[in-house]
């Protein structure tokens, strides 16, 4: 419907190239570009009309265009893993794809011009050169930070020279930039820079360090989280974290909904480890012993 | 043109098609891809008395054809629901079938008695039980799953709604005997059925070697469940042809993805359908699913909806 | 390398994994795409005392992820099982496990005697008690839906098998509590559980608008069902870890259609694991899917499968 | 495994051309030519990898060719229909398509070089262009007599004037050669050739009107059925139809295994109708009052 700020749309591959351990897909999809702002995301529906896969797979919007040849379009750096992102990495141009996008909550945007550092793990870049750009725009100084296993799994580091004022690689087995991980190198920049907020997007260990590394060097950080999510529209309450509010109090939240991008000292992350989140016990509605 | 309208136990709606409990929040989310006042019905998010935080995440998987699921009725509970949920919905022109439940019997009663006493109370045309939960007071055995626990629930429910307001009570497949449980609930006063809830399934994430849900068991829903809500919605209705339990009209759910699939349980004998985990798939299926229904009727020649219901029944091939 | 073998109550097999009883025949055909001597064994169409017609078609409908049929126990009878089949697979080296059936108790006891005095008997691992199937002498009440039922066939096969060969007894998921249904089974003397059989079902052909089914209701299988296989597995296996029921290897059925949903059962208990409607979308599934799983195993560092054995139940997340 | 009569291979789309209302599909299925004989099938998954359609779908082989530019390869006439169907007309050149065949009995030739007519009905007709080449090759005189419900799903009426000594071809609305049914030339044409036998294949309607002219004619009807089948290589029992056996009894017997070609007169007409095939009461193991 108009004024939602979201669209379903019947979606079209025009480009699906590797990039190192990726694709990188470009999507035909009118009206998401009208709409979407750096850190939200997109839903596509996987494996055609035959398919077994009935969840969307969420990815982040790496950026998108108003209009075009193929009017407007979106792109997405996917890292094929099961089905749903083998299928996607496996499309052809002219193949159909679902779209339902923009989603979430983008990147909050620094009222003032602060100097702010990126910080990307593996994919998690994707997002990243979008928000470079508009930050640039306010005139903050930017500089990126982007970590992989391996050369292979970093995405942007070219790109990243482009939009950013400066930019740090570490890998774990070292094959590019520093060994180690961003988490490393982080607190350096953010003191050299001054930086007032640190972005990041990545896997959840990773946002929590840079939360971490944010808050021990004076900086605000805002993570954008990866949940498992079942709907992407905030209808199945599958993605919840919790998440202090303004008020204090720790709320099971949905991350689709009122993330992925939250402020990294309001996670809480003491509640999320091992593959599994817990209900903290402080959290609204946490059971009680006995039961609720 | 079809007249898709339908009665269940007195609550007329334009239409048949509805929104499954839980797979739709309640409103505001899926408003942004149709208006929710198009459906028969919107169907809430089961609320229970208190808020819910619900279970530890992983809270889903993903299964063929299917997903589990194990929220554990996360919610805000009644009254966060009566004063934000309700009024957004009656707003919207909306007709509401509210879903309950309880940790106990009487918990369900206040629930319910809380629900009545809201200003935004006139825009609910039924309230569902969800008796698919585990009872506290026993074990924690799913109250549907015991004929005695379910007609408690049923009974409290009807007494604490108005009259004219009908009752539904949702039960689960996981039963040996599914008539037995329909027949309990509907002695008990219970105005219509709503079958199928979810099946009890477990995924083994195999990398990890243990349950992929971090509460171990989950609720199996989507189209491969669906051949199961066809036999609950036939075996219940059958045994209301046959006069061996009383006569009420029945909600479809499970697995329905297209007007087909909706079709096939109104054959097999349901009044209304809901759309539950296809929304997943589709932020826009349950409007899809009343399009494709109304299309699939028109071309049988129905002019009515009604006379749709439960017609595979007099279809039978002769053997 | 990972040792396969595993032992199912005395009986031990090179491998764990077998047919399905109902989706191989009775090896012929199969044995065309793999030599069925390679499964650690071959599991029989259940066999009844007499010839059966079997039920009209159609006996299928597909379905999401899996397939309904109602074949209805179609089938030679038991002297000509013995007489042709069972000679074919002995000779073929495999190793066989009976599945058996009777329309009373007794019926099961008759169809036992006739097959252990066959000359081909040596090749035979185990029975297996198809006790899925309706009880005629108890209005077509589904064996495996009453325990009383349950335990008296179980009685009466375990009496006729010569000692060392195990008797499994196959349960169905449609009932309230498996475990109820599995400790009656196994204190009635049964050595071991293969679950799941079908689940009930019925689709309608939305063409015709009547059930798609000839005999209406059907068996739902495929991928579809596998969490519910899995859960079932879950559920006994824990019980038996609990002490609460005898403790007995189980063999799990269910949606396997690839190594990693064979592991999905051994590691929520299952000692070996039945490959069935898979078989129908790739002939050699059960061959493959026992490479696959030998490939998961080595893959997490086991050395031996037994001790992939219900891993999944010592590996639970911590909460 | 050698020697079984039967190959499993991963197949390769190399042509997928229209033709009226089929599709025409040519499969690199090494090994399947050298096995395979005209009345045979072949069955094909559908759906890709992540398909809900776990059943294979089962059509007539049109013709096959032991070796070209491709390797072996096999063809198929497909009508879309439902999702599997629907699927395979869809695929592009280079999609894979995984391939069991042959499967199922061919027609049986006859011993001496008899006039034959061929009967085939929509893409029944398939089959019979490779049937009538074979049976030239023995010396029989072969006509055909092609029918449908309109031209466009009338399904090689050039091929057949190649393939055969002499055409007849029917429509139900008249829109290419005689308005009726094919059952209602079949007689005239097995009188006029002196036919001793009529191969037909089509929809269970027509196969029954062709036995009954066969017969009244004197000819013998071998007719290829269609029945609805899970598994196509004989291990689900879902494909039965009541048939007698040489000894007068009436079994249920797979057709996809012991058919699908069965002598006409053979197979009880009597048991099947309105979407359903009984079980004849004098059929082996049928239920008896009372049940079992
Ligand atoms: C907001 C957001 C942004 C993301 N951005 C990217 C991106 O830019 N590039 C990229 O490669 N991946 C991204 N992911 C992860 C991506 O969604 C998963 O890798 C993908 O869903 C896995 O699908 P699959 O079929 O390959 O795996 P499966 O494991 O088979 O997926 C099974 C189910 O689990 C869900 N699921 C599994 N893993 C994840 C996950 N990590 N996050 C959410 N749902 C999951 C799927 O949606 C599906 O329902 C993002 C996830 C989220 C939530
Ligand atoms: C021996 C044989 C030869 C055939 N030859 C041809 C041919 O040359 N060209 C052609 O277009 N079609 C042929 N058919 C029919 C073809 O198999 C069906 O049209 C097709 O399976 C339908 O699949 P679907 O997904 O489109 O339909 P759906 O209705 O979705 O199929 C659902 C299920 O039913 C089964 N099924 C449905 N209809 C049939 C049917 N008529 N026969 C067998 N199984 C069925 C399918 O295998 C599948 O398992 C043949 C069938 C048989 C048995
Ligand atoms: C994520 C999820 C949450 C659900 N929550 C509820 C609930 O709160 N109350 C309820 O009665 N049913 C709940 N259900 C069950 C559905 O309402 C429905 O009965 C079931 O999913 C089968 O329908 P479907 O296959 O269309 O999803 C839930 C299902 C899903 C998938
Ligand atoms: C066509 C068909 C026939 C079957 N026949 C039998 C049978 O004769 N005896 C039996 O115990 N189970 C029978 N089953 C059930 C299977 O053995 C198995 O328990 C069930 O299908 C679940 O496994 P799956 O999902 O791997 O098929 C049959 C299943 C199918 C699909
Ligand atoms: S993914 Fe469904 S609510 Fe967030
Ligand atoms: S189709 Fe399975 S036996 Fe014939």
């Amino acid at each position: 419907m108009s004024g939602s700020g979201v669209v379903q749309v019947a979606g079209e591959v025009v480009a699906n190239r590797r990039v190192g351990a990726y694709h990188h897909l470009t999507i035909v999809a009118p009206g998401v570009a009208e709409l979407a702002r750096p850190g939200q995301f997109v839903a596509l529906a996987v494996g055609g009309p035959t398919s077994a896969n009935l969840l969307r797979r969420c990815f982040s919007l790496h950026k998108v265009k108003a209009s075009g040849t193929y009017g407007g379009t979106l792109d997405v750096v996917v890292a094929a893993h099961g089905p749903g992102t083998q299928w996607l990495t496996g499309l052809s141009t002219h193949d159909a794809v679902d779209v339902v996008a923009p989603l979430g909550r983008p990147f909050p945007l620094p009222a003032e011009p602060v100097p702010c550092v990126l910080v990307g793990g593996g994919y998690g870049s994707a997002p990243l050169f979008w928000l470079a750009e508009a930050l640039r725009e306010r005139g903050c100084h930017v500089e990126m930070v982007l970590g992989a296993a391996s050369e292979d799994r970093l995405f942007g580091v070219v790109e990243a020279r482009r939009s950013a004022d400066g930019v740090t690689v570490t890998t774990d087995d070292g094959s590019a930039g520093r060994r180690g991980w961003v988490s490393d190198v982080l607190g350096e920049v953010v003191d050299r820079t001054g930086a007032g907020v640190v972005y990041a997007c990545g896997p959840m260990g990773m946002l929590r360090s840079v939360t971490e590394v944010a808050q021990a060097h004076g900086a605000v950080a805002q993570v954008a989280v990866e949940e498992s999510m079942a709907c992407g529209i905030g209808v199945c309450m599958t993605c919840v974290m919790p998440v202090r509010g303004t008020d204090g109090t720790t709320r099971m939240v949905r991350s689709c909904v009122e993330g992925p991008v939250f402020r990294g000292d309001l996670v809480r992350w003491d509640a999320i480890g091992g593959g599994i989140t817990r209900v903290p016990e402080d959290a609204v509605g946490a059971p009680r012993p006995g039961g609720h | 043109m079809v007249d898709m309208s339908t009665t269940l136990a007195g609550a007329t709606l334009p239409n048949p098609v509805m929104t499954a409990s839980g797979c739709a929040a309640n409103g505001k989310e899926l408003h942004r891809f149709f208006p929710v006042s198009d459906l028969g019905a919107f169907v809430t998010k089961t609320v229970m008395r208190d808020p819910r935080s619900g279970r530890p995440t992983p809270r889903m998987a993903e299964t063929s054809s299917g997903m589990l699921n194990s929220i554990g009725l996360q919610g805000p509970g009644i009254d966060a629901f009566c004063e934000q949920d309700l009024p957004w919905l009656a707003a919207q022109g909306a007709r509401v079938l509210v879903s309950v439940a309880g940790n106990t019997a009487e918990e369900f009663g206040e629930v319910v008695q809380r629900l009545v006493a809201s200003p935004a109370w006139p825009c609910v045309v039924g309230v569902e039980a969800n008796i698919s939960c585990p009872n506290v007071a026993n074990r924690g055995l799913v109250f549907a799953c015991d004929p005695v626990s379910s007609e408690r629930v049923v009974q409290i429910v009807r007494t604490r709604v108005p009259e004219g307001v009908p009752v539904f009570a949702k039960l689960t497949p996981d039963v040996t005997d599914i008539v037995a449980i329909a027949d309990a609930v509907l002695r008990a006063g219970a105005d219509g059925l709503t079958m199928i809830n979810t099946l009890l399934g477990i995924v083994i994430d195999t990398d990890l070697l243990r349950p992929q849900l971090a509460g171990v068991t989950g609720g199996l829903s989507g189209p491969a469940v669906r051949p199961v809500a066809v036999r609950a919605v036939w075996q219940v209705t059958a045994a209301m042809r046959a006069g061996t339990i009383p006569t009420a009209p029945v909600i479809g759910v499970g697995g329905v993805r297209t007007g087909a699939d909706a079709l096939e349980l109104v054959a097999a004998g349901a009044s209304a359908v809901q759309v539950g985990t296809a929304t997943f798939n589709d932020p826009s299926a349950p409007r899809r699913v009343l399009t494709e229904l109304e299309e699939h009727l028109a071309r049988h020649g129905f002019t009515r909806f009604a006379d749709a219901v439960g017609v595979a029944h007099e279809r039978m091939a002769a053997l």
